[in-house]
């Protein structure tokens, strides 16, 4: 147990356990965070974990350049292969994308996912950035994994504004906890150390579901080091 | 078959309300020089389409320039945060937003490509989307009985690609992530190349197993060195973090102007023979 | 996860009646050691796709193993003429030929590779094949109102092709044309490499760029020198005229044995290490 | 006028001359005499013309290792950039293919083309290859040509047994004359200086359309002394 790390520590290790070895793994574009626990995990438990990115560079060996973005060229350049975005996208229709990072910027407890409009969608009060690939690789990748670096009552409620999309959503991650997709619903998996329950629903715009209160494994020692060494320039805190 | 041709003389063949697809991606490889020209030109009515835009459809959208936008994302990179003008386009309602799930733009274009008015989908199968936008629609198989999400073909009139290198042929290289280019350069009616350098055809053949486009597809070619700025193009340059910060604190049409006119010497460098080809 | 494997257990793996994507085209670049241990094996039953065949099919045919052949041409060229034991095959109704346009083949596999049951194609209007088979189907266009074709998606069990160089990882590069391989390997379940070398993922990693079919969709790569023989490898071998002949001569099914049968050497040569990797 | 040429040179030298400047064609496999007609016509009036094949050479310098394939690798290696048959049949698809050079087995007077079987379709008296790429470019090719070495009344005849397609048929070239197709049917267009009308009409199976005779025009001495150059080996009369 260590304590000298910050909750995009956290968060990035918590994400990387939650890969596998041997995993086809996809993130997008401004997806910092999951670039580097991609890399983490293959650097520690899943070797064979498969990286694949927008630019369409495979495995890339660094990340030390992608700097402030993760769709740049440099992934290709350290790339062992070329496997492009259509690619990509054709791999999880067909069921062959074991995960996908995704965003997205309301959430409900049906697991619907708002990254659409706010408001109404012809003449919306906030046009957001849009879905990406969300719409199809959340129904046809293995698990979808969310992650948010905001956790608040207007990003999680109880009904989103407009469905961008639902389906194979398996986990999202905040600076506060982790919810589970299951039982046809978004249940409470674990609270990070540094929160309380109390403060969760404080956050959360509805009832929390819950057995009991877990919390969130701490980075180890071996992952902060690491980490030190994968992303120097600190990009898995960008969003921060 | 002079394919070589300027900047003002390529893009004063784009009408309004062209359909155009754009190439790059995000702040990568995005045709700045020709989308600065078409805000020059004051073309207006124009559809975007692209899988994901950033710059690009945010500075013609700043000018008024944009009716409709085809994508799956609209949004600058982490650092630079949300697309302003675009944002302020559609919730005024200047500009409608077709949005899609990027491989459906991907689809629509594979469509097209193959002049087929639709491409069926998987993974388009539930949500909001489907229902509100009229470019989709869920169909029987006619094999299988079931349901099956068709997004109908986007065919665009322009795709308008920029690459590091090409010939005078229009054969073009593209070094790093193609991106939707390729797609884009056989889904569209007619293909405009703007190069960062233009290469004998000597030289082109050499590395022919790198083309990414061949010249017979090509309509012009426009020599433009550093016409992805301010955003980026592999191997040349970076993207320009000064430049994309003084463009999102802008507010007024005459900003805009300035904005762009700063990169006429840039844009039209190479015509006047400043630079050395 | 390791994928170098023997010629004899990569083929065990396939089932009779399985469905089998073949690469290469023509006389060229066929996946022949493979084919031949699909003989030596006895396999029956086997669904053919590939857009133009020729000696795979015909040997395929001879020895029995053929119920179904999707394809758009099957033929020898010019100088060895018709394939005879393909035609005395379905002229005696032992095989059926789904008989496609070639790119109805290339339609169904990309359906495949997108995972959706038909593929819309333009261009098949007239004749009697749209009638006569029931993997076309003609319906209404919901957008526009108007006829359109749809073929069904043709999903391989296992697409084997045959490469001139691979990694231990199943990074393959095809040299020269590929014609519809990386098509196959992308609409395939499972994709089998056979190659001619493999090479170190150092090398590999240096010439990334050239790589065809990334190792991650590869389930089993095997060394087969030769592998395409007697039809051509470019840059390792031109087609063998005199052993073409001689199978087209043959009639009895004692001889189709002992020409596969001769082969052996060849074709477990790597194996059991008289070829130097 | 010279008299020292074959017929082979007389139809690839009359096939050059339906091609034009910066047309786009493509010639599928077997095709050796269509092949050496299309650098013919870049060699001499069509410089321009886009030479597009199976394996997927643009434009091949060179066709002379070509041999006994015209779909071999070697039209790569010679060509100036790469356009597989993927490609080449989704232009035809897009309307932008001005020729195709295609085959066949039976033709009538219709039009229609067969190269799938003789007899019934499903328990074939003859299963001939396929019509390989017929069937999707007959239709969409701007023209389509047909070239056949061989002219009897089992070739052209008044009903073909299958009709594997038909569409932008524009003319087929034998060894005795051109057919051209127009007003709904196969016509004559030249016969060749070396025959007559009434063999032609005793070789094919229906009553020939035309109101005057004409000669197909012989090769030229800068055309054959081309041919010589680029077919030093006579793929031409490959199928002669």
């Amino acid at each position: 147990m260590v304590n000298n790390y910050r909750i995009s520590d956290l968060m990035t290790c918590t994400i990387a356990d939650m890969l596998e070895d041997g995993e086809t793994v996809f993130h997008g574009v401004s997806s910092q965070m999951p670039m580097v626990a991609m890399h983490l995990a293959r650097h520690s438990h899943a070797p064979n974990l498969v990286h694949l990115n927008i630019p369409g560079g495979v495995n890339p060996e660094s990340i030390k350049k992608a700097s402030y973005s993760s769709a740049g060229a440099d992934l290709v350049e350290a790339g062992e292969s070329n496997f492009g975005l259509d690619e990509i996208f054709d791999l999880s229709m067909r069921g062959k994308l074991d995960v996908a990072f995704l965003g997205g910027v309301q959430f409900d407890r049906h697991g619907n996912i708002n990254a659409s409009v706010i408001g109404d969608y012809d003449k919306p009060k906030v046009r957001l950035p849009g879905g990406a690939g969300s719409a199809v690789l959340i129904p046809t990748a293995k698990k979808a994994i969310i992650w948010r670096t905001k956790h608040d009552p207007r990003t999680f409620l109880e009904k989103v504004d407009f469905v961008t999309t639902r389906g194979n959503l398996w986990k999202i991650i905040t600076p506060l906890c982790v919810f589970v997709f299951q039982n046809g619903q978004l249940e409470l998996d674990t609270i990070h150390p540094h929160t309380t329950i109390e403060e969760v629903q404080k956050q959360t715009g509805f009832p929390l579901v819950y057995d009991e209160v877990r919390y969130t494994k701490s980075p180890t020692r071996k992952q902060l080091q690491i980490l030190q060494r994968i992303d120097p320039d600190d990009f898995r805190s960008a969003e921060m | 078959m002079k394919k070589l041709t300027t900047l003002q003389t390529a893009v004063s063949g784009i009408k309004d309300h062209a359909t155009l697809a754009l190439g790059g991606n995000v702040l990568h490889r995005a045709p700045m020089a020709f989308v600065r020209e078409l805000a020059r030109q004051q073309k207006s009515g124009l559809r975007l389409v692209k899988t994901a835009g950033a710059h690009d459809i945010d500075l013609l959208c700043a000018v008024d320039a944009v009716k409709v936008v085809d994508a799956g994302f609209v949004s600058y990179e982490t650092v630079y945060g949300l697309p302003p003008h675009y944002r302020a386009a559609v919730q005024t309602g200047r500009v409608k937003t077709n949005e899609h799930a990027c491989y459906t733009v991907i689809s629509a274009l594979r469509a097209a490509s193959t002049n087929v008015p639709f491409m069926p989908v998987n993974g388009l199968k539930f949500g909001d989307l489907i229902d509100r936008n009229d470019y989709f629609v869920v169909v029987e198989d006619p094999f299988t009985k079931e349901p099956v999400t068709l997004v109908r073909a986007i065919v665009p009139d322009v795709a308008v690609i920029h690459v590091q290198e090409c010939d005078e042929d229009g054969n073009a290289v593209i070094i790093g992530p193609k991106y939707e280019d390729v797609l884009m350069s056989r889904a569209a009616d007619k293909v405009i190349i703007t190069t960062e350098q233009v290469v004998s055809k000597y030289k082109m053949k050499q590395q022919r197993d790198r083309i990414a486009i061949p010249g017979f597809l090509v309509e012009a070619v426009v020599h433009v060195p550093k016409g992805a700025q301010p955003t980026s193009c592999h191997q040349k340059y970076d993207v320009d973090d000064k430049a994309l910060r003084t463009f999102l604190s802008l507010k007024e049409k005459q900003e805009f102007k300035s904005f762009i006119d700063s990169y006429k010497k840039l844009d039209y460098g190479a015509e006047r023979g400043n630079i050395r080809w």
